[in-house]
């Protein structure tokens, strides 16, 4: 018997025929409208896509649209995180995944910098009290471990 | 519990095979009462055929004689455009053609639902303006009575609560499904014991009034 | 299982002692507000509730159930951030979960309802049988009993799967236990209804959130189940909703027409009378829902799904055998028509036999 | 002796109940397109004279006692009862202000006849007592006289002996074995007699074998006018046993619309079997004869002129092409009228109307669409074939001042015969 894997998938036609369903071009319309107001207003705008009723394609379609920019960041923290710039300036990706690599979260940021990508003030504060702490240590310097490490969280 | 799809299971369930048990035994006793009464047999030498002339007045009358679309186009029109207009909600909607298949077993075409709500539109509007005319018109407001005005909403519910649960205008949608399906059941219902019979009388008036004329050689 | 003794600390100083950042945080907010189906615009203020929220205690009582409900939540693998929640809730009571037995499980369950008096959250899976208590009993507590008194002391209960919420399948006719939904028998405490066969699982952890973050229960719809997720019929989100307008439609799950993706009304979809979130949220980590893998909405959400007519007959076939009963009925007509036939015969046969000869003499009337 | 009563008259009513009518009533939805075919209502606009509205008081009978759901009704007491109030309320209606023309029968949408129903109802009126007193006055002379406007015989006898002064020419009575027995109506005898003359002139000329009958030269029926086929069934009877005994093949129906009703369509019925003889209208016979070639006639009526259909022979007799054969053989200009054939508009006379003097201002009122339809040809002549239409006609053009002949298209033939050899 054939094993589950070995089953093969077919897509039985090219990404832009199977977007039929026409849920990615009002999506497209919204950004548009959202990056005018940005340049207007600085008002960024940001798009949940769990809330749309995409069909087959239609993700993919939207996704293809906006393409790919210069900017892409990997974020670690609960999980690896991808946010990236589209080829249209100020329209971002924001992508987050468990530790599991399943998606948490896809969300449109029509912004300048996403904000979880700035620095938060609560680990700011972190940041200075732990490298105080070691320098205050004579050895700290010169330890191999990363004290980041142990602020990783697996399970 | 009483949520709306209890209200919808209701309807489709119990109320719908009440209503058309009033639907079908109503209807098939008019039509015996009808045709059981007879009618003497006449004596007097024909001058022409009757089955005939019945069978092509029962098809002739459905265009209007040229004098009374002349002096009543508002009729004549009303009732053409609402007559189909019902027909084609209630016969080329996919819903209904896919009801109308679990009991025929036979299927046609659908329209388009853009299509079906246009002519509910205009089914509804002339209904209404129908419904004016009767009040307002001498002759119409003179004949009519509460019944009258009872087949007219009987006639109307269906359409503008068709047209409510097509566009999911009262939530949930199950009760105004419901809602529907009840107008329908309340048609049905009230199909024996008015003047909605006439859609089931009128081919037998036609064609004794055609076989009637026919015997003395007129086409009527 | 969390240990209730030591003191409770809020969610914030959890995730901080467990390492995690505040990008991390923020992370965790943005995936539950998109869980909880609220706006991105919320996150500051999901942020800050769930800075501060304290882990609730929360009791999970399985009646007439077939732990569908809880495989849904649970799955089979490892954490997600619907499992971030439930680590910062205390589950102190699940009969499938826990690792107590016996009279250890249910002194556990009492200990959690003596010191939460008053805060903590029964979650219910399974219908409640009343015909006989002896149907279903835990550790020979009747689920009636049980369901009473857990809940005396509670601040909500969260009827999980449409067992819990409707009655389900054990309600299906003709209920021979006769079960009933939690809500039938618990009257004064707020009872939220996350219905589904089962609940799809993100929709449990939402509701589990949103009494987190909020400490408080969502706003219901008629149903009792929360409006976010149960506000928008499955048809009005379905992406497959234009082939309806446009009347294009499979006809068998081999025609063109399921082979294009267009409408499943016509093969039984309950998609337009059902109110759900599939069609946005989707399953298995939003790889697909029913519709989408080319089968009708089966209308699971909603109160007796299982009586509600075929699953492939479409949603405007009554319920009846209208050939059988046209049948039935015209025969029955015939025989009254017969009747109503003879006797208006009779009628007008009487009448012509009282006929008296009209002459020229008695045109007048009588004076 | 007997007398007429509410009871008798329901009765009445449910013997007329059959089949078409019940048809006829379970479909009507009371869309009005009837009104717009009577011209009692057209010309006055007063909805009570729509014709389905003529019909409230067999209609109640039934609903109530003829349909299942109408007896649960009454049962219960929600049945508006049929009383003599009801009936008096109704006759003008259905006396004064129907022709039993049958043009509301041509148009219903559902296929109504209306005046079938009409003629029906009228024998419940009678049985109880609300006919209009001219048309009592008009069924006991002919009961007992022998004609409706009180002619016996030997005023048939004083014209023939007139005609045979003037012209030479025979005219048979009582002829056993003749082929054809001639009815003719007392309007003919006594303002038409030109029509007799014409007969004679036409038969001798065609050689066709007729006779009158002393005891049966009456073709009108009252009782049909006034709806009792008690009396037209004994109306009828005179002429059968004329004709009987004179052994004719034939009897022709004189130029009046419900002579030809009476005796060709209703009379078997009334009597209750076949006859052992054929009805033919005159027209039907004249136009028998000029296909065959026996009706010479010479010279042609230049005048612009139109034919005016009579109801009972045209609509409700299917003599529809006769009158128009007849009438391309002698008129040059002769032109249809905006309405005619079967769809023609009544003289406003018939159905015993002009025998209800109540009724004569009525008539004359809805006689306006007559005129408006004669206004639009501008003719010279009218032509007709039924006496009781020719009287009202010209009764009508007097009425609205206007000048117009009136001619009988038998005598207009016989105008043209082409004598053979004096």
């Amino acid at each position: 018997m054939q094993k589950l894997q070995d089953i093969d998938i077919r897509v039985e036609a090219p990404v832009d025929q199977l977007a039929q369903h026409g849920n990615a071009v009002p999506v497209l319309h919204e950004i548009l409208h959202a990056l005018r107001r940005l340049g207007e207003t600085e008002e960024s705008t940001t798009i949940d896509l769990r809330s749309i009723p995409f069909g087959p394609g239609d993700e993919e379609l939207l996704l293809d649209v906006l393409g790919r920019g210069e900017v892409a960041v990997k974020l670690e923290t609960l999980g690896a995180s991808e946010i990236y710039e589209t080829a249209y300036a100020g329209v971002w990706i924001v992508d987050h995944r468990n530790t599991e690599g399943e998606r948490i979260a896809l969300q449109i940021e029509i912004t300048r910098v996403p904000e979880i990508l700035l620095t938060q003030l609560a680990d700011l504060t972190d940041s200075i009290s732990r490298l105080e702490n070691r320098l205050r240590t004579p050895d700290g310097v010169a330890s191999q471990s990363n004290p980041m490490s142990g602020r990783r969280r697996d399970g | 519990m009483s949520s709306p799809i209890d209200f919808l299971l209701w309807v489709k369930g119990p109320a719908f095979d009440i209503a058309l048990a009033v639907f079908v035994i109503g209807i098939v006793v008019r039509l015996l009462e009808i045709v059981l009464l007879g009618r003497k047999q006449d004596l007097a030498e024909p001058k022409g055929e009757e089955f005939g002339p019945g069978l092509r007045t029962i098809v002739t009358r459905t265009l209007p004689e040229a004098g009374s679309f002349k002096q009543s186009p508002f009729t004549v029109i009303g009732g053409y455009i609402w007559h189909i207009g019902f027909l084609i909600c209630l016969l080329f909607f996919v819903p209904h053609i896919e009801l109308l298949h679990s009991v025929l077993g036979i299927k046609w075409p659908g329209l388009s639902n853009h299509i079906v709500d246009a002519v509910a539109v205009v089914t509804m509007a002339t209904l209404v303006a129908m419904l004016i005319d009767r009040i307002t018109h001498s002759v119409k407001r003179f004949l009519s009575g509460p019944e009258d005005y009872l087949v007219w909403l009987a006639a109307f519910l269906p359409i503008v609560t068709g047209y409510l649960a097509y566009h999911r205008v009262l939530v949930p949608y199950p009760l105004v499904l419901g809602i529907h399906i009840l107008s329908i059941e309340f048609l049905m219902i009230l199909f024996p014991f008015t003047k909605l019979m006439h859609t089931f009388t009128f081919p037998l008036a036609r064609w004794y009034n055609g076989a009637m004329a026919g015997r003395r050689g007129v086409q009527s | 299982m969390a240990d209730s003794k030591t003191e409770p600390k809020t969610l914030g100083e959890s995730l901080r002692q467990q390492g995690v950042s505040r990008r991390g945080f923020l992370k965790f907010c943005t995936a539950t507000a998109s869980m909880m189906a609220l706006p991105p615009a919320m996150v500051p203020a999901i942020a800050e509730a769930l800075e501060k929220a304290r882990r609730p205690s929360v009791i999970w009582l399985s009646f007439q159930e077939c732990t569908g409900c809880t495989e849904s939540l649970t799955r089979a693998h490892a954490p997600t951030i619907e499992n971030l929640i439930f680590d910062h809730i205390s589950l102190d009571y699940h009969h499938t979960l826990q690792a107590a037995a016996g009279e250890g499980a249910e002194a556990a369950r009492e200990a959690a309802m003596h010191e939460n008096h008053g805060k903590y959250i029964v979650v219910v899976d399974g219908s409640i049988p009343l015909k006989d208590p002896g149907f279903s009993t835990i550790a020979g507590i009747s689920n009636l009993d049980m369901l009473k008194e857990t809940v005396a002391g509670a601040a909500a209960v969260i009827a999980v799967g449409s067992c819990a919420a409707f009655g389900g399948l054990p309600h299906a006719s003709p209920n021979p236990t006769g079960a009933v939904s939690v809500s039938e028998i618990i009257k004064d405490k707020p009872v939220v209804n996350v219905s589904g066969c089962p609940p799809i699982p993100t929709v449990i952890t939402g509701v589990l959130a949103h009494f987190l973050t909020f400490g408080g229960l969502p706003e219901l719809d008629d149903l009792g189940r929360p409006k976010v997720f149960y506000g928008q019929s499955i048809h009005d989100r379905c992406y497959r909703r234009p082939f309806y307008d446009k009347g294009l439609f499979a006809e068998t799950f081999d025609d063109e027409g399921a082979r294009k993706g267009w409408c499943l009304y016509r093969m039984g979809c309950k998609g337009p009378m059902t109110y759900n979130a599939c069609a946005t949220t989707k399953w298995n980590q939003g790889t697909s829902w029913p519709v989408e893998s080319g089968h009708g909405c089966l209308g699971c959400s909603e109160p007796n799904f299982w009586d509600g007519g075929g699953f492939y007959n479409a949603i405007s076939i009554p319920d009846g055998d209208i050939a059988r009963n046209v049948g039935l009925g015209a025969v029955a007509g015939v025989a009254v028509g017969a009747a109503a036939g003879m006797l208006n015969r009779n009628a007008k046969a009487d009448a012509v036999a009282r006929h008296e000869t009209v002459t020229v003499d008695d045109l007048e009337k009588t004076s | 002796m007997s007398k007429a009563t509410l009871e008798r008259g329901l009765n009445a009513l449910r013997e007329e109940i059959d089949a078409p009518v019940a048809a006829f009533f379970s479909s009507c939805v009371n869309c009005g397109l009837c009104a717009e075919a009577c011209l009692f209502y057209t010309e006055t606009g007063d909805p009570r004279y729509t014709p389905i509205n003529k019909l409230e008081p067999l209609r109640r009978i039934w609903e109530q006692e003829f349909t299942l759901w109408g007896r649960i009704k009454k049962a219960l007491g929600l049945a508006q009862p049929v009383t003599d109030e009801l009936l008096q309320e109704w006759e003008p209606l259905v006396y004064d202000a129907c022709s039993l023309c049958g043009r509301c029968s041509m148009v219903c949408p559902v296929g109504n006849d209306i005046a079938y129903m009409i003629r029906k109802e009228r024998e419940g009126f009678v049985a109880s007592g609300n006919a209009p007193e001219g048309m009592k006055g008009a069924s006991t002379r002919a009961i007992k006289v022998g004609s409706p406007m009180g002619v016996k015989f030997h005023a048939v006898q004083a014209q023939i002996r007139h005609i045979e002064a003037d012209t030479g020419l025979e005219v048979p009575v009582d002829v056993e074995g003749a082929d054809y027995l001639a009815l003719l109506s007392s309007m003919e005898i006594m303002n038409f007699p030109e029509y007799i003359e014409a007969l004679a002139r036409i038969f001798k000329q065609a050689g066709v074998s007729w006779t009158l009958c002393s005891e049966a030269f009456e073709a009108t029926n009252a009782g049909i006018q006034i709806g009792s086929s008690d009396i037209a069934a004994e109306l009828v009877e005179r002429v059968v046993k004329g004709a009987e005994k004179l052994k004719v093949k034939y009897v022709i129906s004189p130029e009046c619309g419900h002579a030809y009703t009476a005796i060709r369509w209703e009379g078997p019925n009334l009597i209750g079997r076949r006859y052992p003889f054929k009805v033919v209208h005159i027209l039907e016979l004249l136009d028998e004869l000029r296909a065959a070639g026996r009706l010479k006639t010479q010279g042609m009526d230049e005048a612009r002129l139109t034919f005016h259909d009579p109801c009972q022979i045209v609509r409700k007799g299917g003599v529809l092409e006769p009158p128009r054969n007849l009438l391309k053989q002698v008129a040059a200009n002769f032109v249809e009228m905006s309405d005619h054939r079967e769809m023609n508009w009544c003289c406003g006379g018939g159905g015993g109307v002009s025998a209800n003097e109540r009724a004569d201002e009525l008539r004359l009122k809805v006689f306006a669409r007559k005129k408006s339809q004669l206004d639009e040809l501008n003719v010279d002549k009218l032509v007709t074939a039924c006496a009781n239409c020719r009287l009202m006609l010209e009764d009508g053009l007097e009425e609205y001042r206007v000048e117009l002949p009136v001619v009988g298209l038998t005598e207009m033939l016989a105008e043209h015969l082409v004598e053979d050899s004096e």
